[in-house]
C-alpha cells in the first residue's frame, strides 16, 4: 500500500504519477501533430523531463517504436548467439562416431568451415553436425548423450581472425 | 489414463488439448517452433521441447523431430490436434512404433479414409448415400466427359487426396473439362503428390453438415449430433453451428445413424466427423471423412455438455463409452466464429503481425479459444486463426444476438493486423442466414453485393 | 420490452448487465464516478453520464445523481445491480415516481423483506422453518438473556437491518450476554442507523445454502435449484457452486418450494434469493431474502442453461413465465470462485493498485466474469472483487478440477497487488471441500492449520 | 505493415524498439534492485537516453510510478483544468434564478470566490453553483438548461492577480 499511485481512499493519482502522464501524453500528442519527427525533443514540467532525439533514418517508423516498445515479446530462451555450434535437430548428442571412441573435437581444438564436431541422433537417423565457421573451440556445453532441443548450443567456437 | 501427453501441436489447439490433458491430472509436454518460443502452450505446459525452426516441415510437419520430443519428454501418448501431422498415417504408425499411443485412429483406418476414393467406396458400402459419380479414380479426359454427360453438369473434379477445400474444381461447360481436368491432375500432383481425381455431380445450393461421432475401441460408437458449416469463405469454414438449422428430425437421425454406422464399419476409434453435403431437399450425401478433432467442435461440447478431448483421451486409454445414443441429449444452440487475421476487403489474405491490444468478450455463455495474447503476434509462418469465440443459447435467435454481441467485445490492434469481425458480423446479419436457409453460396453473396444493398 | 436501461452500478455486474441489455437489442446508458472513467461499462454503454467522484455516497449511492443521469438518458427502466442503491426502497420509489421501470421488486416489498424481523415474521407465516429466536425485536438485555436461556446457547444476536456479514455477534457464554448486546446495539447504530436487534440459535457447523426464485406480475413464480455458498471469509462467500453437494432429493425439492411459496407470498417480483441455514441433520432454517440478482448467479445459469438477468428484464416488462417448474431441468454442476484483490496472509486485507499483467482463464466451459483491464486499476474507492471465474462440468469432481485448472491459468501482476487465487485452490483441495461435506466453518480451518498439515 | 517490430518474416525486434526496451528493463530493473530511490538516473545507450529525477519525499513511490506510467487511463473526459467552474451534481444546468431573468453573471464580468453564478437542478433540488476563486468570466461554456454531467465545466475563470 506505499503506491502513490492509489493513496487509500483518495480520488486522484499523486502529483508526479500526473505530471509524469502529462509529460509522455504531451510528447506523444505533439508528435502524432507534427506527423514527421523532429531530430530530438525536449519536454521538462516541474520535475519531470522527457528528452527525446532521432537520427535521420529512424524518423518515419519512431511512433510505431514509441507505441509498441513496452509489449515487445521477450528475449528467445535459447537462441544461437556469437558463433556458437547448435543442434541442427532435436535428439541425441554424441560427441564421438561411436561409444568408446575419441570424440570429433575437443575444447581447444582448431576448426574449419564444414568439419564434423559431433551427431545428432533423432529416429535412428545420424545426422552429423559441422562447424559453422574457422576457429578454435573454446567450450564443449552440451554433454555426450544429452538429450537437446533444436538450436540448443552444442560448442562455443572462437571464430579466427579473417 | 496416461502419464505424460506430447501434444504434437501449437495454437489454440495445443493449448485447448493441454487444458483437458491438466484437468484429467495428466502431464503436459509442448512442442514447439523457433517462432513459437513464447507461446500459451508453452507457457502452460508442463515441459516444452524446440521442435525445429518456424516453417512448418521443419518442425510441426517434420516427423523425426516430433518423435524425439516425445521420446525426450518421456511421453506415453501423443494428440496431434488438428492439421499438421494429424492425419498422416505414418505419424500413428511411428507412434504404434514407438510404443507411444496415439491419440486417433489407427494408421489403416486414417489411410483408408484419407484416400477419397477408398472412403467413397467403404461409406458406399456400409449403404451411405453418394453424390452421382465415381468411386474409383478416372483414367482420362475421356472417361471424365463420359461420366460428365451420365451424371449432368455441373460436375466437380477432386483430388483423390485432397481435403481442407483444396484440390478441387467445378466444371461447369463440357467444353472447359479437358483443359480444367488437366489443370486439376496438375495442381493435385503438385499439392499432395497424388494426381488421381475423381467426378461427382456439384451441387451448387448445398449445405455443409457434418456428424460428430466417437467410437471406442469396443466396438461401440455413437454421434453428438450435427454441425452446420455452410458458412465458407474459399471452402473454409468461418461460422459453425449446432443443431443444424431446419434440418428435419428424421434427417438428423438418418444422417447421424449413417455416420455411426460408416464409422463403426471402416474401423475407427476415436472421435472422427463425417461430412455431408445437403441439398435443397433435404437429401445428404455423403462427402468425406475427418480423422482427427475439428477446429468447430466447441459448438457441440456446448450443447452437449461433453468435453471430446477428454473422450479422445479416455477412447485412447482404452476406456469404454459408457452411454448409449438415446441417453445423450442436446442443450439449446450454439455457434462458433474463426476470428481470422486477414483482410475481407482484400480476398482474406493473411495479415499477420504484433499484437498490441487483445480484448476478448466474455461474460455468460461465451467460449473463447485463444493462444493469442497482447504483445505478442501473428506469425506468417502459420494459418491466420487468432482465436474462436463460441456461444450457447437457449435457441438460434438469441444464439446470434449473443454472437453479435460478443463479437462486438472483440478488439484486435496491431500494425497492419486486421480481422474478419466485420465481415462475421454482416455475414451473421444477412437475412438467409438469419433465416438458416443459408448455404454455401453466402460468402460469394457478401462479396458480390455492394454494401449499400446489406 | 424497454429502450433505454440504465445501470445503476459499476464493475463487473454493470458489464454483465449491459452485456444482456445489448443481447435484447436495449440501448445501454451508465453510470460512472470519476474513478470509473475509463471502465470497461462506460466504454460498452451506448452513452455514460458521470455522477459524481470516486467516494459511493457521493456517486453510486447517491439518489438525486442517479436519478438525474436516468433523466438524461432517457432511460425507461433502472437495472440496479448488487450492492449500492439496489435493495434501497427509496431508490424503486423514485424510480416508480419518475415514471421509470425499477427492474427489481416493488419499494414496499424491499422495505418488509429488508427488515430481518418482518421478513422472519412473513416467511413464518408462508410456512418456512425458523431457527428458535425471536420474530420481534429484543427491547433489553434481560430479554435477550431469557430468550437465551430457552433457546439454549451459543445464540447469534443480529441487527434487524444487517446483511451481507455485518451486523451480527455470537454468543457462547452467558456472562458475555450483557457487554456483547450493549455492543452490536451500538454497532448497528452506526453502520444502519438501526440499533434494533433480534436473537436466535448459532448453528456452529451449518452449510449456507439458498434458492434462486424467479417471480413474475401475474403470480406465477419458480426456482432454478440451490446454490451452496459455505465457503466465505469474514462472512463473504468466496466458492459458490450450483447444486449444493449431498441435499437429499426431498430437502431439495422442500427447501424450493418453501423459497417460492415464501415469495410468492411477500408479492415478490423479479429473481430473488431466499437463503437458508442447513444444519448436520439437513434441516433448513430461513435466513434472509436477498431482493437483487446475487454475485454468485452465473452458476446458476451455467447449470440450467437460462440467463438471469434476461428473465428479470423481461419479468419487469411485464412478461410471464412461460416455463413450469416441472419442465426445468438442471445439467451437471458449476462453481464459482471470486478473486479478490487482497491478501488473505493478512487476515484478506484489499490490496488495490495498477494491473500491469492481466491472463484470464479460457477454453472449455469456463466463464469469467470481470470489469478488470490490463493497464487498468482496482480503485480503493470500492470492493476489491476483480473477478469472477466459473466453471461447468458434468459432476462435481470433473468441476473442482477444471476449476483448479482455470485458477492455474490466472495471471494477475501490479505493484502491490496480490489476489486470494492461491488461498482459493487450498481450499479447493481440503478433503471435507472435495467430500462436498465442509461447512461455513471451512476458512477458519485454513487459517488455523499450519501450512505443513494442508 | 511499416512498423520497425515487424519486418516481415523476421523474428528479431529492430535495433531501436530493443535498445528502448533495453533501457527501459534496465532502467527498472536497476531501482528493484536498489530498493530505494536515487536522487537521479541517466542511462545512454546508443540513441537512447533515458533521464529520472526523483525529490526526496517521491522516492519511496518512484517504482510503481515508473510501472505504472505507460499502462495510465487516458485523459479523462471532462476533467475541470485551471480555474473552471464545473458541475456539483448531474443535472441541468441554469444561468439565471428563473426564466426569463438576467443571467447571474455573463462573460466578461467579475466574480467575486463564493459567488453564485449558476444553478444545477436535480431531482428538483436546485444547487447553487458558485466561484471557486476571484476573477473574471472568460467563457460561458454551458449552455442554459443544457444537461450536464459531474464535474463537467460551466464557465472558464481568468483568477485576479494575488
Amino acid at each position: 500500500m506505499t503506491s502513490l499511485l492509489e493513496p487509500a481512499q483518495s480520488d486522484r493519482p499523486a502529483p508526479l504519477a500526473e505530471a509524469l502522464d502529462e509529460v509522455r501524453r504531451s510528447a506523444q500528442s505533439l508528435l502524432a501533430d507534427l506527423g514527421d519527427r523532429p531530430r530530438a525533443l525536449r519536454i521538462r514540467a516541474g520535475d519531470v523531463v522527457v528528452e527525446m532525439e532521432w537520427t535521420e533514418q529512424q524518423r518515419s517508423a519512431a511512433t510505431a517504436v514509441v507505441a509498441a516498445a513496452p509489449d515487445a515479446p521477450p528475449e528467445p530462451k535459447a537462441a544461437p548467439v556469437g558463433s556458437d555450434i547448435s543442434a541442427p535437430i532435436v535428439g541425441t548428442f554424441y560427441r564421438a562416431p561411436e561409444p568408446g571412441a575419441a570424440p570429433f573435437v575437443s575444447e581447444g581444438d582448431q576448426v574449419h568451415k564444414g568439419q564434423q564436431v559431433g551427431i545428432v541422433e533423432a529416429m535412428k537417423l545420424m545426422i552429423p553436425v559441422e562447424a559453422e565457421t574457422d576457429g578454435r573451440i573454446v567450450a564443449a556445453i552440451a554433454a555426450d548423450g544429452a538429450p537437446v532441443e533444436f538450436g540448443e548450443p552444442l560448442f562455443r567456437v572462437e571464430p579466427s581472425a579473417q | 489414463m496416461f502419464h505424460t501427453v506430447l501434444i504434437a501441436n501449437r495454437g489454440e489447439i495445443a493449448l485447448r488439448v493441454a487444458r483437458t490433458c491438466r484437468e484429467l491430472g495428466l502431464r503436459v509436454a509442448a512442442v514447439y517452433s523457433t517462432e513459437d518460443r513464447d507461446s500459451a502452450v508453452v507457457r502452460f505446459a508442463d515441459q516444452a521441447v524446440c521442435v525445429g525452426p518456424g516453417p512448418a516441415r521443419h518442425s510441426y510437419l517434420y516427423l523425426p523431430a516430433i518423435m524425439e520430443a516425445a521420446r525426450q519428454t518421456g511421453a506415453d501418448a501423443v494428440h496431434p490436434g488438428y492439421g499438421f501431422l494429424s492425419e498422416q498415417p505414418d505419424f500413428a504408425e511411428a507412434c504404434a512404433a514407438a510404443g507411444l499411443t496415439f491419440v486417433g485412429p489407427p494408421a489403416g483406418v486414417i489411410d483408408q479414409l484419407g484416400d477419397k476414393s477408398t472412403a467413397r467406396a467403404a461409406m458406399a458400402e456400409a449403404g451411405l448415400p453418394l453424390l452421382p459419380g465415381t468411386i474409383e479414380p478416372v483414367a482420362d479426359a475421356e472417361a471424365v466427359a463420359k461420366v460428365a454427360a451420365d451424371i449432368g453438369y455441373p460436375v466437380i473434379v477432386k483430388a483423390v487426396a485432397g481435403g481442407g477445400g483444396r484440390g478441387m474444381q467445378v466444371v461447369n461447360d463440357p467444353d472447359d473439362l479437358p483443359r480444367q481436368y488437366r489443370e486439376i491432375r496438375s495442381t493435385a500432383q503438385s499439392l499432395f503428390g497424388d494426381d488421381r481425381v475423381y467426378v461427382e455431380r456439384y451441387l451448387p445450393a448445398a449445405r455443409h453438415v457434418e456428424v460428430q461421432v466417437l467410437c471406442d475401441q469396443h466396438g461401440n460408437g455413437l454421434h453428438l449430433g450435427q454441425r452446420d458449416c455452410s458458412v465458407q469463405r474459399r471452402r473454409q469454414k468461418i461460422i459453425e453451428e449446432s443443431p443444424a438449422p431446419g434440418l428435419p428430425p428424421e434427417v438428423v437421425e438418418q444422417m447421424g445413424g449413417a455416420a455411426v454406422r460408416g464409422l463403426l464399419a471402416a474401423g475407427y476409434v476415436g472421435a472422427g466427423t463425417v461430412e455431408f453435403l445437403v441439398d435443397d431437399q433435404q437429401r445428404f450425401y455423403f462427402m468425406e471423412v475427418n480423422c482427427r478433432i475439428q477446429v468447430e467442435h466447441p459448438v457441440t461440447e456446448m450443447t452437449h455438455g461433453i468435453d471430446i478431448v477428454r473422450e479422445q483421451l479416455r477412447i485412447a486409454a482404452g476406456e469404454r463409452i459408457a452411454a448409449t445414443q438415446q441417453e445423450l441429449a442436446a442443450r439449446g444452440w450454439a455457434i462458433e466464429c474463426r476470428i481470422n487475421a486477414e483482410d475481407p476487403t482484400r480476398d482474406f489474405m493473411p495479415t499477420p503481425g504484433a499484437l498490441t491490444t487483445l480484448d476478448f468478450p466474455g461474460g455468460p455463455f461465451v467460449r473463447v479459444d485463444t493462444a493469442a495474447v497482447a504483445g505478442g503476434r501473428i506469425s506468417a509462418a502459420y494459418d491466420p486463426l487468432l482465436a474462436k469465440i463460441a456461444v450457447w443459447a437457449p435457441d438460434r435467435p438469441q444464439a446470434i444476438s449473443r454472437m453479435r454481441r460478443a463479437l462486438s467485445e472483440l478488439v484486435v490492434e496491431g500494425p497492419g493486423v486486421s480481422t474478419n469481425r466485420d465481415f462475421l458480423l454482416t455475414a451473421l446479419d444477412h437475412p438467409l442466414f438469419v433465416a438458416g436457409t443459408h448455404d454455401t453460396s453466402l460468402v460469394e453473396r457478401l462479396n458480390s453485393q455492394p454494401r449499400e444493398e446489406q
